[in-house]
């Protein structure tokens, strides 16, 4: 028993890579449900009209980018579906790569840039940089990624702060993260707000989702392939939710064999 | 002169960003001042990094005395890595081949391999402190195993109660918990940020 | 006058701020308050005590936020138990490892460790090492911050300020040093892992009070009991507040959304 | 296997992080450093050119020469090498410390009003009033200045209970944020590596 409790970490690590690996080469096709948090946000993006424009900020940064990117992926392939118009920003230095990505993407779909979605790129700046943008999008953003004036897009027509927006998706790994953007945004602009976040973040933003202050919450993963189930478009994200469940398990597992151990040992003790 | 100039500094500074916020309506350009102090803030504190780098450095020529370190190779790749990447940055620009190869090849996948180790601290954990020592750890762990297999596919499969249970403890004991923290935090940064404001928090000045 | 939709968060500022102002003049006039015991702060001694039995290094980290920003509290009540931390490192003669992740951290902290090696009037014992730069991305942070913590073997662990994702690879892997952890933090979401790994946790406010605690300077004893007395009417206010709600009366519903 | 040369170099450099798990080891140790130093350089860059795009240009480029004002209030924060001058970088340090302080005392609207409001609730469902009981509960955990009482070490006593739960629930959580991640470089790994996995 006292071996359990003890058992060295390096087996725990072992037993919980394979765990996640093997559902990952053999699918075991477990089903799952789509959370309300997920849902108001698919609602948010569904009940926009083709032509009106939503905003993404991509703030998170490449190391929490597997919780959060098939969010942003989803909802993305989502607004096109919809013939809903995106601006990308990013107030995280990544972000911008990752915006490039999804729209490189699109791209070779079809979409057509500065009409159908535009990245205009990373200021510095933080919190400090989302009120400034809040206010006057083209003095914080004179030029998009690609060099061209942002006034001149297409899609910019209208658009001279956040309040012109229809909805605001936030993106976030930290900081700047849902606070920030209601905050900055929120508190001064009747947008309506929806976030994603990584799966941690969930739950602390749960008040906010309480209260109103953001209409919709993705939180890690899981919500991505919610996503993707609401959209009735499985894709890689569902796909690893088979992995996700083994590696929960492998976890509890340690936790409960921990525990048997803890309490045997202390059984023990106390009959002496 | 030597204390009472920064005090001065920063209590007016931090005094602006609060009149901004509670007062705007009397005083409609404090947006814009507000605004670009906290602009300056960004630039100044762009500044800090040389120091921060200075820092860096320093520490890291000392350690490379192959006397006394054996591993002397490891600071001077450090500081290797450092000037290759500030050097292609800075003189090559953002979208110059070599910026990218290093952002791409080594920034971004030591990167995401890092922040992918932390399950493997959270099971070392989970398994070494989730101990049902006490009431109140009992509550923890039980809370904590019902959510992960509550969240996670498998619930659904051991039973809707699963899912349905560790909704509830996110949505109402958790609600309840977070906004106690976040109200009481909150207290607590009113109160050391304005410690620090009127000055009676000063280490940072220093002595004499 | 006050912008609109904040005068009850102006009004309640305001009455934080008068309240700190009478409790600290009550306290420097001898009303010293009553502070019940945080465990985690009184620890500390502790924890430096054993590093100094092992002789090894103490690690702190003061968070990982800037000085400029919303999080910056947090990092001042880090840099706050930093000061005391590092009077007692001067004191016993033990080594100490302060690893920055905000560059303009980097400064203010060097600054209070020093003037804490200067009170104990050990000022030629001050070495680069104490204060060190490490990074400010997260995770070549978090791993510089492993590497210190297994290299030098640490005996104690210290870590007050703002954190985010990397909470549980400093406290586990200090763990596995073998060092004892005293950490603290008010994000929420990184409570939990210094709650399930840590050997001492200052949950949320508690950061906040510790300095002011371990001071034992009138004056911030003083700011603690008026974050007591917010507290307090917020609780009223929430208790009331729902009970009229539940009646159909929303005076003060309407009065908080002013 | 791949072919890819950049795959194989971020193979190595997954493969070389996670050697710790294993044990803290040289090469764990050689790719720390490496890592740091290229993050040192990136902070380098992006800062120097943020210096450059929101101050410098402008300055120079446009004549808006308030700008003047922070870059003269970086450059002072060097006088700390200067010997009998090193007071003057303080006051760089006070500006920064004076706009933390002012930025953080906004958490009192959003982290501490509007979760008053928010919590004004209709006490007619249980869920209701778990939350309000859980909220005044926990918040008496966090009373320091209060001489102990039976109502406050009761109410107190509950509170601790919702924290502990809460902390329960988010780490829980966070496995399936972590775990999230893991799958993500496994899939790097065993599918753009070694190509085991199908996509």
């Amino acid at each position: 028993m006292r071996a359990l409790g003890n058992v060295d970490r390096r087996i725990l690590y072992v037993v919980l890579i394979l765990a996640v690996l093997y559902p990952l080469i053999r699918p075991l096709g477990l089903p799952f449900r789509v959370s309300d948090w997920t849902l108001n946000f698919y609602k948010a993006v569904d009940k926009m009209q083709a032509g009106e424009t939503m905003l993404m900020s991509i703030d998170y940064s490449v190391s929490g980018g597997p919780d959060v990117h098939p969010q942003a992926q989803a909802v993305f392939k989502h607004a096109l579906s919809k013939k809903v118009k995106v601006v990308f920003v990013a107030f995280v230095t990544e972000g911008v790569e990752f915006a490039n990505q999804m729209i490189a993407v699109a791209e070779k779909d079809g979409g057509k840039y500065g009409e159908d979605f535009a990245n205009l790129g990373f200021v510095p700046g933080v919190e400090v940089a989302i009120s400034a943008f809040a206010q006057d999008i083209l003095k914080v953003y004179p030029k998009d990624v690609r060099g061209n004036v942002t006034a001149d897009l297409p899609i910019m027509k209208g658009i001279k702060t956040a309040g012109d927006f229809k909805l605001i998706t936030e993106y976030a790994t930290g900081i700047p993260g849902p606070a920030e953007w209601i905050r900055q945004v929120q508190t001064r602009y009747k947008v309506p707000i929806a976030c994603g976040v990584v799966t941690v973040m969930g739950p602390q933003n749960e008040p906010y989702y309480q209260s109103g202050q953001i209409v919709g919450l993705l939180s890690g993963l899981r919500s991505a392939a919610e996503y993707e189930i609401a959209m009735k478009m499985p894709g890689a994200a569902t796909a690893a939710m088979d992995a996700q469940s083994m590696g929960h398990v492998a976890i509890v597992l340690f936790v409960v064999l921990g525990n048997i151990a803890y309490l045997s040992e202390k059984g023990k003790k106390g009959g002496r | 002169m030597r204390r009472e100039v920064p005090l001065a500094i920063a209590f007016v500074t931090g005094a602006m960003i609060l009149f901004e916020y509670f007062l705007q309506p009397l005083w409609k350009d404090s947006k814009i001042w507000a605004q670009m102090l906290q602009n300056w803030g960004t630039v100044v504190s762009g500044f800090a990094m040389g120091l921060a780098a200075m820092n860096l450095i320093t520490v890291n020529l000392r350690r490379m005395d192959p006397k006394r370190n054996v591993e002397w190779y490891n600071p001077l790749i450090l500081l290797l890595g450092m000037a290759a990447m500030a050097g292609s940055g800075v003189f090559l620009g953002t979208r110059s081949a070599p910026w990218q190869f290093l952002f791409k090849n080594i920034f971004q996948p030591l990167g995401s391999a890092m922040f992918a180790l932390m399950i493997f601290f959270i099971a070392s954990a989970a398994q070494r402190a989730f101990r049902a020592r006490n009431l109140e750890a009992v509550v923890l762990l039980v809370s904590g195993i019902i959510v992960m297999l509550g969240r996670a596919p498998i619930g659904e499969l051991i039973g809707l109660w699963l899912p349905a249970w560790a909704d509830w403890l996110v949505k109402v004991p958790s609600l309840a918990g977070n906004r106690a923290v976040m109200m009481g935090a909150a207290l607590g940064m009113v109160a050391t940020a304005f410690r620090a404001l009127v000055g009676i928090d000063r280490a940072y000045l220093g002595g004499e | 006058m006050i912008t609109a939709g904040k005068i009850s968060t102006f009004l309640m500022f305001v009455l934080m701020i008068v309240s700190i102002e009478i409790m600290m003049s009550r306290a420097k006039r001898g009303h010293l308050p009553y502070v019940r015991r945080i465990a985690g702060i009184e620890a500390m001694e502790e924890a430096v005590g054993r590093a100094t039995e092992l002789g090894t290094p103490v690690f702190y980290v003061p968070g990982r936020t800037e000085i400029n920003t919303a999080g910056a509290a947090q990092t001042m009540a880090g840099l706050e138990i930093l000061s005391y931390v590092s009077e007692l490192t001067a004191k016993y003669g033990t080594e100490l490892r302060t690893a920055i992740a905000a560059p303009n951290v980097q400064p203010v902290a060097e600054e209070i460790v020093r003037q804490s090696y200067i009170k104990q009037g050990k000022a030629e014992a001050i070495k680069p090492e104490f204060v060190q730069f490490l990074s400010n991305e997260q995770f070549a942070f978090a791993a510089a911050c492993l590497d210190i913590m297994h290299r030098e073997r640490v005996g104690a662990a210290i870590m007050v300020g703002e954190f985010q994702a990397e909470t549980m690879m400093l406290v586990e892997g200090a763990a596995q040093a073998n060092a004892i952890t005293i950490c603290g933090t008010s994000r929420t979401f990184q409570i939990p892992f210094f709650v399930a790994a840590a050997d001492y946790v200052l949950i949320g406010e508690e950061m906040f009070a510790g300095g002011a605690y371990l001071s034992k300077d009138p004056v911030k004893l003083g700011s603690i009991a008026a974050q007591d007395i917010g507290k307090f009417v917020g609780t009223a206010f929430i208790i009331i507040g729902a009970i009229l709600f539940t009646m159909g009366n929303k005076t003060l519903l309407n009065f908080i959304k002013m | 296997m791949t072919t890819n040369i950049g795959t194989w170099i971020g193979a190595i450099c997954t493969l070389a992080m996670f050697s710790f798990l294993v044990k803290e080891n040289k090469v764990f140790r050689t790719f720390q450093h490496l890592y740091v130093g290229v993050a040192a350089g990136y902070g380098i860059v992006f800062q120097w050119n943020s210096i450059k795009n929101v101050a410098w240009d402008p300055l120079t480029k446009k004549g808006d020469m308030l700008w003047i004002v922070p870059i003269i209030l970086g450059l002072l924060l060097f006088t700390r090498f200067i010997r009998g001058y090193q007071w003057i970088s303080r006051w760089p340090l006070a500006f920064l410390m004076g706009l933390g302080a002012g930025l953080s005392m906004k958490a009192i609207e959003s982290d501490f009003v509007r979760q008053v409001q928010a919590s004004l609730v209709s006490l007619t469902t249980l869920d209701n009033i778990i939350v309000v009981v859980g909220t005044v509960t926990a918040l008496a955990y966090f009373y320091f200045t209060l001489k102990p009482s039976k109502t406050l070490s009761g109410a107190s006593m509950i509170g601790r209970y919702v924290l502990m739960m809460t902390f329960g629930a988010a780490f829980g959580n966070a496995v399936m944020g972590r775990i999230s991640l893991l799958i993500g470089q496994m899939q790097f790994l065993f599918g753009d590596w070694i190509l085991l996995i199908k996509k």
